[in-house]
């Protein structure tokens, strides 16, 4: 029975990967399929997980009446079906949305703020460790001339130039020419070595995915059905 | 000459799936066995193992979870298959709560590849809350943490754990994570122990445990798929990491090469056709 | 504030054991301080100690390796809690423990003793008890405070100046020269447009950042009576865009032309959620794609399959890691901050584009602040780094 | 009341959760697991519209019989099949749903995701020229990197891994900082502006009015 599993998985695999070549009808049934059943899925598992016991446990058998408010404001959503109540749904949306707009403000404010900036003052961003810009890497470095040191010596520097010019870069409200032209330069210089780093980074992470499919298809399935 | 490079740089782009496909499929069906440069860090972990006279006690801590089954499991299997062949007494255990599924089932699979029996060869203990606790208490006698292995029987009833208390029996802890687990293990069975500590994690974690190996508090290293398929080629088990790394070799030069003859024929087309306006 | 809360320090020293040489054990801590943490829930308490004088000992028996903390409710049972070792932990000369998971308004009492390098433990000990109380301001965060503070002041004032009339001037962002065109293009081919507002949730800033320019978006298009094709994640997004686009085709005054069927649910699967795109892009051929908003892994395959096709593609997300992908293979892409700044930019909302400005300044005022901590950094002035500190 | 009470709401419940961030009393961190729960809740309904609105998708072009119509009466199948599996026969392990689950839909989830390995390859080509300077740099910064993962890279030279690893912790780190302290400016901006009523096009009000 496992088996007859498997080949479905399989074929449905090889149905994917044609894609690669055209659209074509296989694909277009697999795609279908696929969504019918991923929509149907995520519902199931959302209603399980989450409504039954946060909504319908609570208010059944706990007796709990506040989750009837956010059911509430729910069920106004369901009011986007009327032409003329549509306008209710919005309350539910503006509660939403203002809810997550204000837990989302200091956290932002914390993590892509206040620690960067102390990450651009000390080497790993705790207090008190060895400055990016470190005067006895520079004395070794001018005691014993080499490239290790040299390295050593100019990465905090390199850090902070990357980025305060990157910083430049997204300035908005004035021209890039002059000086601020300059560091903004510098700064797409840093974005572009970025990018190109993180993209020959992730080459290996998607390979290592293909080969777990090829695997089942060839070792999980192929082999195991004719018995090789 | 001139129009096939310009064909060549519009090339379609299902010749470049069809190669990568292949690059993938061939190591898969034939292991090619692109030569693996083994590296220090990694032979100090196998000569560590290697040198260890039979009936040796190691602990190999399996503190990895389900995410980062592809780049650990590798090195797992081949360190564990390693210490089985040399007829080592293997205590498995892991300190992550998500761990125990994937560490039993790595440590089961290669106990049956090499014929190994459970509490003679090998046990299980499972896991334990607390990182810190659980590797100082081994340090007393594993009987604080582990009263008994991961099945519910009393360590005194498996004939391998007689005789074995703690870390002054063990020849070595090799622990494999995707965290921070490692730096634990250094502090506190080694630091305070002196039992000697190796280990393998994945590929972005090893730059943190490299100063480890420089201060000697860690005796090897194994980082990401490369060093478990260094270590896998080391014991002569060829396993996933050593296909893996044939197809990553295969891939990645793959890539390299297009990206370079694309430019080559870039800047030749693009030179003809300057002269040609001029 | 705080000052309030450190009277409930309730401050016990307590020397016992006052370590004669013959006892032949170590010397426990000289002086102990059990307090309220501060700024917390009420779970947690300090535990402050200073060394003891045997950790210079040269008699190993003596010589203090680790200080063990015991702890018990009133009634219970003395539990080690924790071991700290010499030199972990230390502010200004003192050992520094926070003890966590307690109940509020308990009292809890404290046992430090020292343990000598032979696991000798001293027969005295430094005991002391505290009550962890619940705070109403976590002075921690005050940074972050004065951080919102700040730039919602600077937002204030230059969104005022601009109302006052005051003309400012925007950078051209290339991304957005293009949105026009690829609207053209699409028009006088008479070709679809596809836009995806990313996979992530209405309560996550770039979604709405997206949504935002779906509404210019929507409206160009509409004006030029172009279709339009908005396939979506999450549901609630797509509640959203149903009316951002509706009141675009009813602003361009082509109400009849919106139906549902414009902005759709999909799925909230990732990969199911591409294939279906995927899907889309190679039978509607749509001229252009917008991939704006927020993305994860499947960036590469939208803007690879779309580029097959060849529409013009626009991207903008401040997803970091995707960026590559899309700046790869995407005709424009607008980066992280840019994104943001495009809503403002397409609005050509002269009060939208003066919020920019308080970006600026805050830019500035960060570079200003970044350079003083380089600079008190390298001087070893650890002071100004704590600043930054938020828990 | 169409317009005001959902930017007050918005406005008042913004307000809230910035100011209890600063609170760390027991209650105030019960309130904000309480409105995360309702969060939960509210998005259900807006589910039930998103299952509504693909089958009506997908209706319309079976009714209309529009092209492709066939394929679109297999996405209807599949969905009610497994939204029926689900409630009639639940969703352990071992059940029908679960088969659904772990033998249709994960193998072709993880075989899209694994799309990538091709796309990657086919995008390197397409766009690593050394059109202009950044696009030089891209490139450089990408094959070294590569090179750095796998052990041709060694073989090559030994330094290669150590410069790889090089450009990842301090040029990329630079960009990538610089990038995060631009996005927090932006989206607290906008979170700002949404808050304070400036930007309502999510009401559905576009133009600047």
């Amino acid at each position: 029975m496992e088996m007859v599993w498997i080949t479905i998985s399989a074929l449905l695999t090889l149905a994917i990967f044609s894609f690669l070549y055209k659209d074509n009808p296989i694909y277009k049934f697999a795609e279908h399929l696929l969504v019918g059943a991923s929509a149907g899925y995520y519902f199931v598992i959302y209603f399980f997980n989450s409504v039954k016991p946060n909504l319908i446990d609570e208010v059944v058998k706990n007796h709990h009446l506040i989750p009837l408010i956010p059911g509430f404001l729910g069920f106004l959503i369901l009011f986007r079906l009327s032409r003329k109540y549509g306008w209710l749904s919005r309350w539910s949306i503006a509660f939403y949305i203002g809810t997550g707009m204000g837990i989302y403000i200091p956290v932002a404010m914390q993590a892509n703020i206040i620690e960067q900036l102390r990450g651009t003052m000390v080497e790993t961003g705790k207090v008190g460790e060895p400055p990016l810009f470190n005067i006895s890497s520079f004395s070794l470095l001018f005691s014993d001339f080499n490239w290790h040191n040299l390295i050593l010596a100019i990465n905090g520097p390199i850090l902070i130039i990357g980025v305060l010019c990157t910083l430049a870069y997204f300035f908005f409200s004035k021209p890039h020419k002059g000086a601020l032209g300059k560091f903004a330069k510098v700064g797409i210089t840093f974005l572009m070595v970025g990018f190109g780093a993180s993209f020959g980074y992730t080459v290996m992470a998607r390979v290592s995915l293909l080969i777990g499919r090829m695997d089942f298809l060839v070792n999980t399935w192929f082999r195991q059905l004719f018995g090789l | 000459m001139k129009n096939l490079l310009d064909k060549f740089l519009k090339m379609d782009r299902r010749y470049i799936f069809f190669l990568v496909a292949l690059g993938v499929i061939i190591p898969l069906i034939v292991p090619i066995g692109l030569p693996v440069d083994i590296t220090k860090p990694v032979k100090d972990v196998y000569d560590a193992i290697d040198s260890l006279p039979e009936g040796s006690y190691v602990i190999i801590s399996l503190d990895y979870d389900p995410a980062t089954i592809p780049e650990l499991d590798p090195m797992a299997y081949a360190i564990l298959r390693h210490c089985f062949r040399k007829n080592l007494k293997v205590i498995t255990m892991t300190l992550l709560p998500a761990g125990p599924g994937v560490a039993e089932m790595a440590t089961k699979t290669c106990a049956k590849l090499e014929n190994k029996k459970y509490g003679e060869d090998y046990v299980f203990l499972g896991y334990k809350v607390g990182v810190s606790a659980v590797i100082l208490g081994i340090g007393e006698d594993i009987r604080i943490p582990f009263p008994q292995d991961y099945y519910g029987t009393s360590i005194d009833d498996l004939p391998m754990m007689k005789g074995y208390k703690n870390y002054d029996d063990t020849e070595i802890v090799i622990t494999i994570s995707g965290t921070n687990v490692p730096a634990s293990w250094v502090a506190y069975a080694h630091q305070r122990y002196h039992v000697n500590v190796a280990s393998g994690v994945t590929a972005v974690m090893a730059a943190d445990f490299y100063p480890y190996l420089q201060t000697g508090q860690m005796v090897g290293l194994i980082g990401g798929l490369k060093g478990a398929a260094e270590y896998e080629k080391l014991v002569g088990v060829p396993g996933k990491a050593f296909v893996g790394m044939d197809a990553q070799s295969i891939i990645h030069s793959l890539i390299i090469i297009l990206i370079i003859i694309g430019n080559i024929a870039y800047f030749i087309v693009r030179k003809s056709k300057k002269e040609g306006v001029g | 504030m705080r000052l309030i809360w450190s009277l409930v320090f309730i401050l016990m020293v307590l020397t016992v054991g006052s370590a004669l040489c013959t006892d032949e054990t170590p010397s426990p801590p000289a002086t102990i301080v059990v307090s309220d943490k501060g700024s917390d829930d009420g779970s947690k308490l300090r535990v402050e100690w200073s060394p003891s004088p045997d950790e210079k000992s040269t008699n190993p028996v003596l010589r203090v390796e680790r200080y063990r903390i015991m702890r018990r409710e009133i009634g219970g049972q003395f539990e080690e809690v924790e071991e700290v070792f010499v030199g972990e932990g230390m502010e200004k000369g003192k050992y520094v423990y926070i003890d966590s998971n307690l109940q509020l308004g308990k009292r809890y009492i404290y046992r430090v003793y020292s343990v000598s390098e032979k696991d000798v433990v001293s027969k005295g000990y430094a005991g002391g008890s505290g009550v962890p109380v619940a705070n109403l301001f976590n002075v921690e965060r005050l940074n972050v405070l004065i951080f919102i503070v700040a730039f919602a002041g600077l937002f204030i004032y230059f969104y005022r100046r601009a109302k006052g009339g005051v003309e400012l001037y925007v950078r051209p962002i290339a991304g957005l020269s293009a949105v026009d065109e690829a609207i053209g293009r699409a028009t006088e081919m008479g070709k679809p447009i596809l836009y995806i507002s990313g996979l992530s949730t209405v309560d996550d800033i770039s979604t709405i950042a997206a949504i935002t320019i779906l509404g210019r978006v929507a409206r160009r298009v509409a004006e030029h009576e172009t279709k339009l094709i908005v396939p979506n994640y999450d549901p609630v997004v797509m509640l959203v865009e149903q009316e951002v686009v509706k009141q675009a085709y009813l602003e361009a005054g082509h109400p009849d032309a919106y139906s549902d069927d414009i902005v759709f649910y999909i799925t909230t699967r990732q990969f199911s959620y591409v294939a279906a795109v995927d899907g889309i892009m190679v039978r509607e051929k749509p001229a252009a794609n917008f991939f704006m908003g927020y993305y994860f892994a499947e960036s590469l395959i939208l803007a690879e399959t779309g580029a097959a096709t060849g529409a013009i593609q626009i991207a903008g997300t401040d997803a970091v890691t995707q960026l590559p992908f899309f700046i790869t293979a995407c005709d424009y892409t607008l980066i992280g901050e840019e994104l943001y700044a495009a809503s403002a930019y397409l609005s050509k909302d002269p009060l939208q584009l003066g919020t920019l400005k308080a970006q600026d300044y805050m830019k500035l005022a960060i570079a200003v602040i970044m350079g003083i901590g380089i600079i008190t950094a390298t001087f070893g002035l650890n002071w100004f780094q704590r600043l930054f500190v938020a828990r | 009341m169409k317009r005001e009470l959902p930017l007050f709401i918005c406005a008042l419940m913004g307000i809230t959760m910035i100011i209890q961030y600063f609170i760390p009393h027991p209650y105030s961190i019960k309130f904000y697991q309480t409105v995360i729960g309702w969060f939960i809740i509210i998005m259900t309904f807006a589910f039930v519209l998103g299952i509504m609105s693909i089958a009506r998708v997908h209706w319309n072009k079976v009714s209309r019989k529009q092209k492709d119509w066939f394929y679109s009466l297999v996405a209807l199948i599949s969905l009610s099949v497994t939204l029926f599996v689900g409630f009639a026969f639940g969703i352990e392990r071992g059940k029908p749903f679960m088969l659904i689950f772990e033998y249709i839909q994960v193998p072709m989830e993880s075989t899209m995701f694994s799309l990538l390995a091709f796309y990657i390859a086919s995008a390197a080509f397409r766009t690593f020229r050394a059109r202009t300077f950044e696009a030089t740099l891209l490139l450089i910064a990408a094959v070294i990197v590569m090179l750095g993962r796998v052990p041709i890279g060694y073989m090559i030279s030994s330094k290669i891994p150590a410069i790889s690893g090089w450009i990842l912790d301090i040029p990329n780190l630079a960009a990538k900082r610089g990038i995060m302290i631009g996005v927090g400016l932006g989206s607290i901006s906008m979170g700002l502006k949404i808050i304070l009523g400036v930007e309502r096009s999510w009401l559905g009000t576009i133009g600047g009015e």
